[in-house]
């Protein structure tokens, strides 16, 4: 059996591939509900309400949407010039720690709205910084930047730990390790009532316009997108390779810790430890599950946190684990990795001569 | 079958080696088709064709990399199951890969060893391949230390690394892919008299050569390839130069001609141009001249730093000494999009490679090199329009067929790849064009485009250094020629009145007005 | 300083350093099979957990201990032989693939073990590995009450880490896994096929990391529940780097690390946090860090490292 | 006529084996079983999917939910702002909030002092110990009041703390109090699961904190500070049933006094000198004449 690259890509085949390796997720994970005695085709229909079916659902769906969006995009924009940004999380998190750090006070007296925007900056520029050392090392040693980015989550929720039972310590929190809280003048405000949902997703969505745009029409978009499909080709072209490679991080790494800035200051408020339930990994699966466009991560992110959220809720509905939540949708992933794969190449039996 | 020196076989012999009606294609495009070829005992068969003829494509076959669509091959009479290089290797194939296939980080005992021994054995016989390697060495002169590390090797050593690989099992057949590739006349006249050795004991040897002397004076007989068909099989002795490079591109080879011309004033100057890497130098104290409406060409055997001497040129590299000079500019330190804006057009050595994002479409590769310039860009914005404007005229202009400006670079085909490179280069006409390689591989009409395009920019005054390989291709179109040889340039001297038995002394490093015809001075 | 000393001194310190140490050795030894082949196994801190809770399972429903690591180990066998599908064969790309690993197998491990057990007060257990002292050898003051005195599978995590050594160093086998990993291509031209070198390797690695798992609910515990992986997956992966490629160099890696935990924790109750444990924790990820650095310029990474290899491709 | 069932929701932030979670669960599980509710309950629900799952149930009609609102403070009471008809009784170190977020504490404290007047009688080396998962309130208080206990018998005994760091790791739980055994303890107090583990490897004694431990490790557990929800429950229930505000703080429920918390003891493993002093002991904070302090100062 040897692997062939098809020599076209036919329309219905790129269309088909999403739709079959959906299909073939929420079987498996059919079988799973089974197992726990609900009635699958009643589990679809209540993850499908769970998602969308009420003004509560499809907001909550959309506010975990809006970190996946972000880093999503992070994880798009460095795979895209071929940086194997693994560091989303932690990325995320120093986004956060440092929208903390600078929003819990106000020292110049700035008003609200400008203040919120510098601390968007500050948590993007976080995010930025902490993935141009690993760049760095890859750029002047050769260190693959795998290991090294995934390596700084955990260093980096180390980090998050020691400030939120240090430095930053919330001491109105009764001793729960979680961080001072940022200054109300300083959140986002809801974008619909009576729900979590926040001004985040429009600025998320906004995100993906504006490197939809970079990315197709700049001519930074085009050299990053050389660089990746294939670094000689690029540095033949003149093509900077170190600073193009160092602008992708700088964006990828500031859209992660964007991401966290503002989970803190649209949803949460405060930093801990438990911030993020693996946004940072989470945005790689719907970085491939968009192929890593910039708008399809937009959409991408809505369906993997409506497989969460929509699985979540009928677990609770129809008492099947909750864990069948995060199990639908790493099925997602690895079937759609494989149809991605079969849209572009096919499986050639070699003929027994 | 050669008489001199391959034993006489009575006829009807089953022959150490055949190939028979062997197809292979990729996707829809065969690299081989219904080749069928026999080797003898001891015989030398040499294997010719041009660049993507096939003859890889059929080794890989033969050794089974690649599994063949139609067709097998036998062993002394004995059919081998397909795809499996193991069983190639039990059954006395070995090969010297044209890419080679050495881990640097092993040493050589451990590059030889892998896989000789049953998988499942407690323990690795070291002394064993030790001794194997020692009783290979002696036989046949390739003496190297077992215990060093490959990455280490010069690439001559490395040669000789993959060379013992070959013949580590009880090998009968040995097949090399272009061995003298990275190697000079006179270190390849080293290796032919090995292989005629190894014959004379039994060996039968197919090896692989776009050098048609070489061909002539190693092999007893020689078999063409064209467009994955075997298209020619002549005995030595009853051929020619002529008919076999007829039979390799199939048809007479009518190429463009140089008109005499009167070169121009100094475009471009070189001075003690020195390139190290790691501490090793590549290229030595490098000068030259190119002048306004002349073609310099630059000779050598790859390996010897006309890459690397190119790559300074182009831009990707910056000399640890010496100058770069271009219309009286220093641009030494110049990085390449600035050299394009100075004057200097390239043609890279690997198009696909290097000279093109393969995925990206054909108006963005045209473009790619320049887009920072206000005519591709603004504020930071492509301009769309103009560059696949400009991605047209480049195809119309230079005959660029298989696509539109929106067609993926990698379905085209690499001789219109080529002309889209060199009409994004002419676009407009540079002072300088520096052309590595610029029809390596090409069919025989590309060929011609490619070069007829070359003399045009000479007429209209445009320097041209040409590293080529391809001697006769010099020799038609340079008006001075140079070789380098361990990094350092010859004195270069005219074209005219030169042969290709002249430039190869001069690619040996012996310098060309000192042979016996030498009446050329600089 | 004496109290620090006491604690250096201290037998439980390092019986405790072998223990701690064991799973990751485990997983360490696993990763770095797979990754000597050049196959990079993001998958380990969910092949962990699933080892963890079928060993546990197992053995929980009636089975041998034996049975249980048994169920660990192929369980994460059959994991790595999802991992090597698609990126062996297919040529994914391992990181993505890898990590949806570790998302599906721990996932899936919650899943199965809320089905399979109901949910009860505390978590129930199973009679674990006693430790066991090796006649003679336990009798040695210091080094037989620490070395000698483990439980079955800590001895086992040492010898596989002796095991791994030699065959890597030794054997054709080793010979035939590293040409691999440094160059698949080679490794074919040497009648090799290297797309099954790596799925053995990537299957039996995981495997090892399986039993890393059913370690911590086997032995250093008896009870299966939900994170208690804890990172230690990740651990290994880092492990591997500071280790060069090297299984004993992973063994020396594993036991510092554990030295490190060990030793932070019988420090906090008489230093009463000098240095936030945080730091300690912090250690391992950045040592690696700085091993890559220097080993990187030495180009032992393995050189076809992620690096898919297709037949018949060029 | 039968009364219908009260709907009764439990969200868990960690798996339901957790030994606080597990009390909770087991308490409803128990009111359930004996009909006066329907039961429903989520686990592992992380703090970002917290709120949610309080309005999903909220949403489908439940009339209590309990849970813990450590985390989720001004999340959870905006919740409860949001569906006045739903009661919540949340763990949380807060205050009660609006007409019906009602809070409780875990007050096992008492019991964990008689557990403390056990050890200090019983150890041979003078040294106890206690592993914690982190210092937030809750935990710093038993931690505080077995060393109290301990102290009162034996003045001079010493008490080593170990935090693991984390709620749920017993495997480091277990070597955090084998390091306390290496610097000398002879009994130990696991705040969190895992600890009694280390002092049945190398045969000293353990005491269990929230949950009955005795059965999981024998011969090793010889008292446990229990905690009971039952109380905390019924009262809630009964209040919401009655249309009383549920709004106000349960914790005094958890009391010795209400059944809240008690110790519990293997006879046979405790010598009949140390149990008479610490009965006394217990008689006298059930009837009011001693009150265990309340120390929430991160014990060193
Ligand atoms: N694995 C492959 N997949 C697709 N195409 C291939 C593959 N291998 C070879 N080809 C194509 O088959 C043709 C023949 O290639 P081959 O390598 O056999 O040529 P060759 O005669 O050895 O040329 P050269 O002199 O450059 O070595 C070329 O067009 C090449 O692009
Ligand atoms: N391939 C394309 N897909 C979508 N839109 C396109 C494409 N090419 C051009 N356009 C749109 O067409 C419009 C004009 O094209 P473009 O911006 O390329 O012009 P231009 O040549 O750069 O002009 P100018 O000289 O004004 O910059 C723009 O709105 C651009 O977005
Ligand atoms: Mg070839
Ligand atoms: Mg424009």
């Amino acid at each position: 059996m040897i692997v062939e690259r098809r020599a076209s890509r036919p329309l219905a085949l790129v269309l088909l591939a999403p739709v079959a390796a959906i299909a073939a997720a929420l079987c498996l994970s059919g079988i799973l509900i089974a197992l726990a005695g609900a009635p699958v085709l009643e589990a679809f229909g209540r993850i499908a309400t769970g998602a969308f079916g009420s003004r509560l659902s499809a907001t909550e769906t959309l506010l975990r949407a809006c970190p996946l969006i972000l880093t999503g995009l992070a994880a798009a924009v460095a795979f895209r010039a071929r940086v194997w940004n693994i560091g989303g999380e932690g990325q995320l998190y120093l986004g956060a720690l440092a929208t903390v750090a600078l929003g819990f006070s106000n020292p110049l007296g700035l008003p609200g709205p400008l203040l919120t925007v510098l601390l968007m900056a500050a948590g993007a520029l976080a995010g930025a910084l902490l993935l141009l050392g690993p760049l760095a090392l890859r750029l002047r040693f050769g260190v693959d930047e795998v290991v090294t980015t995934l390596l700084l989550n955990f260093v980096v929720l180390l980090v998050v730990s020691l400030m939120v039972e240090g430095p930053l310590k919330d001491p109105l929190a009764f001793g729960w390790p979680r961080s001072v809280p940022v200054l109300a003048d300083a959140t986002l405000p809801k974008i619909v009532a009576r729900s979590r949902l926040h001004l985040g997703l429009l600025l998320a969505i906004g995100a993906a316009l504006l490197v939809w745009f970079i990315q197709s029409r700049s001519t930074f978009g085009l050299e990053s997108r050389a660089t990746g499909l294939s670094p000689e080709g690029a540095s033949f072209a003149g093509v900077p390779l170190r600073r193009t490679l160092l602008k992708v991080g700088f964006l990828s790494g500031g859209l992660a810790g964007l991401a966290g800035a503002i989970e803190v200051l649209g949803n949460r408020l405060y930093v801990s430890t438990d911030l993020s339930p693996g946004f940072g990994y989470a945005g790689i699966v719907v970085a491939m599950l968009a192929g890593l466009n910039p708008l399809g991560a937009v959409l991408a992110a809505i369906f993997a946190a409506a497989m969460f959220v929509g699985s979540d809720s009928m677990g609770r509905a129809l008492g099947v684990p909750s864990f069948i939540a995060d199990v639908t949708v790493s099925l997602c992933l690895l079937t759609m990795l494989v149809a991605l794969f079969f849209s572009t190449y096919r499986l050639r039996r070699e003929r027994p001569a | 079958m050669s008489a001199s020196s391959a034993p006489n076989e009575p006829a009807g012999a089953t022959p150490a080696l055949s190939l028979a009606g062997i197809t292979k294609r990729f996707g829809t495009f065969a690299a081989n088709a219904s080749i069928s070829l026999d080797l003898a005992k001891g015989e030398i068969v040499a294997l010719l064709g041009e660049n993507g003829a096939g003859k890889t494509t059929l080794m890989n076959i033969l050794f089974g990399h690649y599994t063949p669509d139609e067709g097998s091959v036998w062993v002394d009479g004995r059919r081998l199951p397909p795809g499996r290089p193991k069983a190639a290797i039990e059954a006395g194939i070995g090969m010297v890969h044209q890419h080679f296939t050495l881990a640097p980080n092993l040493t050589v005992l451990e590059n030889v060893a892998a896989g000789t021994q049953g998988l499942l054995s407690p323990r690795l016989d070291e002394a064993r391949v030790r001794r194997r390697l020692t009783d290979l060495s002696d036989r046949f002169g390739l003496a190297i230390d077992p215990g060093r590390r490959v990455g280490d090797l010069s690439v001559g050593e490395q040669q000789r690394t993959e060379i013992l690989k070959a013949l580590y099992g009880e090998t009968k057949i040995l097949v090399l892919d272009e061995p003298t590739a990275v190697l000079t006349p006179a270190e390849a006249e080293g290796l032919f008299s090995t292989l005629r050795r190894m014959a004379a004991m039994g060996l039968s040897v197919i090896f692989i050569s776009h050098k048609l002397h070489e061909v002539l004076s190693a092999a007893d007989r020689v078999v063409v390839l064209r467009g994955g068909r075997l298209v020619g099989e002549r005995r030595t002795g009853e051929t020619s130069r002529e008919e076999l490079a007829e039979l390799m591109v199939g048809r007479r080879v009518e190429r463009p001609v140089r008109a005499r011309s009167a070169p121009g004033p100094v475009v471009l100057e070189a001075k003690d141009l020195t390139l190290l890497r790691e501490g090793r130098p590549l290229v030595r104290d490098a000068s030259f001249t190119l002048r306004a409406g002349e073609i310099l060409g630059l000779i050598g055997v790859s390996g010897n730093g006309q890459s690397d001497l190119a790559r300074l040129l182009f831009g990707l590299e910056r000399p640890s000494a010496g100058t770069l000079t271009l219309l009286g500019r220093d641009i030494t330190a110049e990085p390449p999009r600035a050299r394009i804006l100075a004057g200097i057009g390239r043609i890279p050595e690997d198009r696909n490679r290097d000279g093109v994002v393969a995925d990206m479409n054909l108006w963005e590769n045209a473009v790619l090199e320049r887009i920072r310039e206000p005519r591709f860009s603004r504020l930071g914005l492509v301009r769309r329009k103009a560059a696949k404007a400009f991605a047209r005229h480049v195809s119309e202009t230079f005959d660029v067929r298989g696509g539109t400006p929106d067609t993926r670079i990698r379905l085209l085909s690499g001789g219109n790849v080529q002309k889209m490179i060199l009409g994004r280069t002419l676009d407009p006409a540079p002072a300088v064009i520096v052309a590595a390689q610029p029809t390596r591989g090409l069919d025989e009409g590309a060929v011609a485009a490619v070069q007829a395009a070359l003399l045009k920019a000479r007429a209209a005054g445009t320097a041209i250094l040409l590293i080529s390989e391809d001697l006769d291709e010099v020799l038609q179109l340079a008006d001075r020629t140079l070789a380098i040889h361990a990094g350092r340039l010859s004195d270069p001297v005219p074209t005219e009145g030169l042969d290709a038995r002249r430039l190869g002394l001069m690619i040996a490093g012996e310098p060309a007005n000192a042979g016996p015809s030498g009446t050329v001075s600089a | 300083m004496t109290a620090v000393l006491d604690i250096l001194a201290s037998v439980g310190l390092w019986a405790a350093v072998l223990r701690i140490a064991t799973p990751l050795i485990f997983g360490t030894l696993g990763a770095l099979l797979s990754e000597r082949a050049g196959v990079l196994n993001l998958g380990i801190e969910g092949i962990m957990t699933f080892g963890a809770m079928i060993g546990w399972l197992t053995v929980y429903q009636g089975g041998d201990l034996w049975l249980g690591l048994l169920a660990a180990a192929s369980g994460g066998a059959l994991f790595g032989l999802l991992h090597a599908g698609m990126t062996v064969s297919l040529g994914l790309s391992q990181h993505v693939t890898g990590l949806g690993i570790t998302l599906f197998a721990s996932s899936l491990s919650y899943y199965v073990f809320r089905l399979a057990v109901p949910v009860a007060g505390s978590p129930p257990t199973i009679e674990p590995f006693q430790p066991i002292a090796i006649p003679v050898l336990s009798a040695i003051p210091f080094l037989g009450e620490t070395l000698f005195r483990q439980t079955a599978p800590t001895y086992l995590a040492l010898v596989l880490a002796l095991l791994l050594a030699w065959i890597l160093a030794k054997t054709p086998l080793g010979l035939a896994i590293r040409l691999t990993g440094e160059n698949p291509h080679a490794a074919e031209a040497r009648g090799l096929d290297p797309i099954r070198i790596r799925y053995g390797a990537v299957v039996a690695g995981s495997a090892l990391m399986g039993l890393g798992g059913a370690f911590l609910t086997l032995s250093a515990f008896n009870s299966f529940f939900p994170t208690m992986i804890q990172g230690r997956g990740w651990i290994s992966i880092a492990l591997v780097v500071f280790a060069s490629w090297h299984p004993g160099r992973a063994l020396f890696g594993a036991l510092l690390f554990a030295l490190f935990d060990a030793f932070q924790l019988r420090l906090q109750p008489i230093a009463g946090g000098l240095v936030p444990y945080q730091v300690f924790l912090m250690m391992p990820y950045l040592l690696s860090i700085a091993a890559l650095v220097v080993v990187a310029r030495k180009a032992r990474v393995p050189q076809a490292l992620m690096r898919p290899y297709l037949r018949g491709e060029r | 006529a039968q009364t219908p069932k009260m709907k009764v929701a439990g969200v868990h932030a960690s798996p339901v084996e957790n030994a606080w979670n597990s009390r909770l669960h087991g308490a409803m599980q128990k009111a359930a079983e004996d009909g006066l509710i329907d039961y429903v309950f989520s686990e592992g629900v992380s703090a970002g999917d917290y709120p949610r799952a309080l309005r999903e149930y909220a949403e489908g009609g439940a009339q209590l939910i309990v849970g813990e609102a450590y985390a989720v403070e001004a999340e959870a009471r905006q919740v409860a702002a949001d569906y006045p008809d739903t009661a919540f009784l949340m763990g949380s170190s807060g205050e009660p909030a609006g007409e019906n977020f009602g809070t409780f504490g875990t007050w096992n404290h008492e019991a964990a002092y008689l557990a403390g007047m056990l050890a200090g009688q019983m150890t041979k080396t003078g040294t106890i110990g206690s592993v914690g998962a982190i210092p937030i309130p809750e935990v710093n208080m038993v931690i505080n009041a077995f060393r109290a206990g301990a102290m009162e018998v034996k003045p001079d005994v010493k008490h080593l703390v170990g935090f693991i760091g984390t709620f749920f790791d017993p495997p480091k739980a277990r070597e955090a109090g084998l390091a306390q055994i290496d610097a000398g303890a002879d009994i130990l107090y696991g705040e969190r699961i895992g600890t009694a583990d280390a002092a049945k490897d190398r045969g000293v004694k353990a005491v269990g904190n929230m949950v009955d431990y005795t059965p999981r490790y024998p011969d090793t557990v010889f008292a446990n500070a229990i905690w009971n929800f039952d109380p905390l429950l019924r009262l809630a229930m009964a209040d919401k049933a009655a249309g009383t505000p549920t709004a106000k703080n349960y914790t005094p429920l958890s009391l010795m006094k209400q059944g809240g918390n008690d110790i519990l003891f293997v006879d046979s493993m405790v010598p009949a000198e140390a149990l008479a002093v610490m009965e006394a002991k217990r008689k006298a904070i059930k009837d009011g004449s001693f009150t265990v302090p309340i120390d929430t100062a991160e014990p060193k």
